[in-house]
């Protein structure tokens, strides 16, 4: 070194131009996604989302209260499957969307599907726990008892739970870039796993088959009862859309508002 | 009135069926409001930390010329 | 010859430099400067490929480092804040796994010995590492960078903690290293002043470069 | 690169063995866990034999995840971790040697001390085999899926109480299987398809596990 290598000089080092508003992250990776841009799009799907999921429900509840004809074997109790079954189809989609918005985040450090990613946990969960609850609700008067070990239930048990962990890594580090990292390495783990966690509680289930089960969602299914369950799923998927936007929108916000506090601190 | 007592009795399911219903649509808005208030909240912290930014922005720049 | 081009670090969201470019030929040196928070471990972390920079390129010998990690690992020696030390295993011990890892099997407790001998611990061979010193513990975390050659140091802040002689011994051994063709980059804390003012000096600083 | 695999394998039994009663620790729980059951379910043989093998299969379980809250938590912050990450040893395989170091200090204890306590638990002596083998199957992928847990919470906040959360779910399967081998065992069926399953799971783990692992660690060293 003495002996004279050549070297450039540091410059400057944080690109302090006016029209960048918040923090290095989002410079670096324009060229992958583009979280104004998601704005902007977001902006605008957002009223339609919120008035498909406001016609969706409205005439889903309509089918599922009035329209439709009690079973013959349940009678009207069979009107939870209508909240029951959408929600539990919607708590395997909004997992599968979780762990595929991780793995693009993990690949292609996207920002907003990590950010979709994030943004979905708290949805599925509460999907989740609604499917358990109604399931609840709907087995007591079919089955006698609130609570069955049954296979199905099992399984979206375990789901929840696989919910809650991701939703706690995702918040136990005080750097949030790592907390999504983690969390989406996790979503992913927990995605190859969840076939074989249902696999496993399929088998354990038959081995301890309970006498008095009632089998659930018989083979064949009216036309008179699918059309409320496509209504309400239809509802469901909607907002779920509408919500993940509007909490996607939050957290490039919350990002931005990171940025200007970082660059109060350090100038 | 008959016709809406038969309707809210669900063939004696009552207890089961508006439950469900009743809580799922009570979790589904709770979390919609609670995303809703929270990108308002956001939006208003953003709105605030910029005009902040762009005075102290301005200042220096006078400084700066002075 | 280890090179950047407008290597540019991001922290968590913020950045901590950008447009950062050196070359360092065999037998070079670069001394990084600045205050805390100035991104002189970051800068250290990138050339060891612990981090991914968020732009720009690390190469060596014309080839970016990112095409082949696990080559560049084996180029190079880091020695960072952490020592890296179990207390429950003596010195020699400590330093032999080392020894294993980078140089393999054959030889490794002598070189272990001889690199503890350079830096003036080899009388602690036996002594389990929970009862040395602040000073001690810092030659033995060096002592890593003898145990097998590897033409890359990234020294962060090593003269923490060292006193006068521990400080010979290891300009001693970047002198010697470098006098080979070796490649030094070392990081100093906020006081120190690189003693030879001809030395590369890399200031990492936010905002305007002041040299 | 063996030589290398080997060294970090014998460095973390050396740890342990010199820090002794840490790798006790878990089997300590796992037997004070199986002994609290009879007091809580009350002593008699044929309820105790009932569940024994699931009382067995259920404690195994929370003490080798108990265990590996440290598994790279130490390293994590003594900087071993990151020297490991450089050397020329690949981050998949200091993983395995690893959590391989891990099961030899805790897993085999567990195995070791489960017939002691399939006595105390009044389990059919037909199914100490199907015990032994059980556990012998599931210690290792127990190991295997918790160090991607304990890779995941590497510097996060309540670090322990986060990797029951993540690690227990994906231990699902493997206390399903073992707990109907060994009562396969029980009832003289064949036990072979239960453990053929946990074998799987072994395999599948060995594959996926390094991997994850190190991706999980890298991001935490990022």
């Amino acid at each position: 070194m003495d002996d004279g290598n050549e070297m450039s000089e540091a410059g400057p080092v944080v690109r302090d131009r006016p029209g960048e508003r918040w923090g290095g992250r989002w410079n670096v990776f324009n060229r992958y996604a583009n979280p104004t841009r998601f704005m902007q799009l977001s902006a605008k799907l957002v009223p339609w989302f919120a008035g498909a999921t406001v016609l969706l429900m409205a005439a889903g509840l309509y089918f599922a209260l009035f329209a439709s004809p009690p079973d013959y074997q349940q009678g009207e109790s069979v009107r939870i499957m209508y909240v029951h079954v959408p929600a539990a189809w919607m708590a395997m989609f909004c997992y599968t969307s979780m762990a595929v918005a991780s793995a693009i985040g993990l690949i292609w450090r996207h920002p907003v599907a990590e950010m979709t990613a994030k943004a979905t946990a708290p949805i599925g969960a509460c999907f989740t726990f609604l499917a358990l609850v109604t399931g609840s609700l709907w087995g007591k008067p079919m089955w006698g008892t609130w609570w069955v070990w049954d296979a199905r239930l099992t399984s979206v048990l375990v789901l929840f739970f696989l919910y809650l962990g991701y939703m706690a890594l995702e918040n136990a580090f005080d750097d949030p870039a790592r907390g999504t990292r983690a969390a989406g390495i996790l979503a992913l783990v927990g995605f190859v796993n969840v076939p074989i966690i249902k696999f496993s509680v399929d088998w354990w289930n038959t081995l301890h088959q309970p006498a008095s089960v009632v089998r659930m969602g018989g083979p064949t299914i009216d036309s008179s009862m699918l059309i409320p369950l496509l209504v309400m799923a239809g509802a469901f998927t909607c907002y779920y859309f509408w919500v993940v936007l509007v909490r996607v929108r939050g957290e490039i916000i919350a990002s931005r508002i990171r940025g200007l506090r970082l660059r109060q601190v350090h100038g | 009135m008959e016709t809406v007592v038969t309707f809210v009795e669900m063939g004696g399911y009552a207890g089961y069926i508006w439950p469900a219903y009743g809580l799922s649509a009570l979790v589904l808005i709770v979390l919609l409001l609670a995303s809703l208030r929270g990108l308002r909240s956001r939006e208003a912290a953003l709105h605030d930390l910029q005009r902040q930014d762009d005075f102290a922005a301005v200042r220096s720049r006078r400084r700066a010329r002075t | 010859m280890f090179s950047a081009s407008a290597l540019a670090c991001v922290r968590g969201e913020r950045a901590v430099f950008a447009g950062l470019s050196f070359t360092l030929a065999p037998g070079g040196a670069l001394v990084l400067v600045g205050a805390n928070g100035a991104g002189k471990s970051s800068l250290l972390r990138l050339m060891a490929g612990l981090l991914k920079p968020a732009a720009g390129h690390l190469a060596w010998d014309g080839a970016d480092i990112a095409d082949d990690y696990e080559a560049h690992r084996r180029r190079l020696r880091y020695v960072g804040h952490a020592d890296a030390l179990k207390p429950a295993l003596s010195v020699l011990e400590n330093l032999r796994s080392w020894s294993v890892l980078w140089g393999g099997r054959g030889g490794a407790a002598e070189r272990a010995e001889a690199a503890l001998e350079a830096f003036g611990i080899g009388r602690l061979r036996d002594v389990p590492a929970r009862y040395l010193s602040a000073g001690q513990r810092r030659r033995l975390a060096l002592s890593r960078l003898l145990v097998a050659p590897a033409p890359l140091w990234l020294l962060d802040e090593p003269r923490t903690a060292l006193d006068v002689d521990a400080i010979a011994r290891l300009d001693r051994e970047v002198q010697r290293h470098r006098q080979a063709g070796g490649l030094v980059v070392m990081a100093l804390h906020g006081g120190e002043r690189p003693r030879r003012p001809r030395r590369s000096i890399l200031r990492t600083r936010r905002r305007r470069p002041v040299i | 690169m063996l030589s290398g695999f080997l060294e970090v394998m014998r460095r973390d039994v050396r740890l342990a063995v010199r820090q002794g009663m840490d790798s006790l620790m878990a089997v300590v729980f796992f037997v004070i866990a199986c002994v609290l059951f009879p007091l809580g379910v009350g002593p008699e043989p044929q309820t105790l034999a009932r569940i024994a093998s699931g009382i067995l299969c259920v404690a195994a379980l929370l003490a080798a995840m108990l265990s590996l809250e440290r598994l790279f938590q130490a390293d994590y912050e003594d900087g071993t971790l990151e020297q490991v990450a450089l050397s020329p040893l690949p981050l998949e395989a200091v993983v395995v040697a690893k959590v391989a170091a891990h099961w030899l200090v805790t897993g085999l204890p567990l195995i070791a001390a489960s017939p002691v306590l399939a006595i105390l638990l009044q389990l059919d002596a037909k199914s100490y085999p199907a015990l032994l083998a059980a556990l012998a199957l599931t210690t290792p992928t127990l190991s295997l899926i918790g160090a991607v847990g304990a890779a995941l919470v590497l510097g996060a906040r309540r670090g322990g109480v986060l990797l029951a959360l993540l690690v227990l779910p994906l231990y699902i399967p493997e206390l399903i299987f073992a707990v109907a081998a060994i009562d396969a065992a029980g009832f003289g069926y064949p036990v072979q398809p239960h453990l053929l399953l946990l074998a799987g799971l072994l395999v599948a783990a060995v594959v996926l596990v390094p991997w994850t692992a190190a991706a999980a660690l890298r991001q935490a060293l990022a």
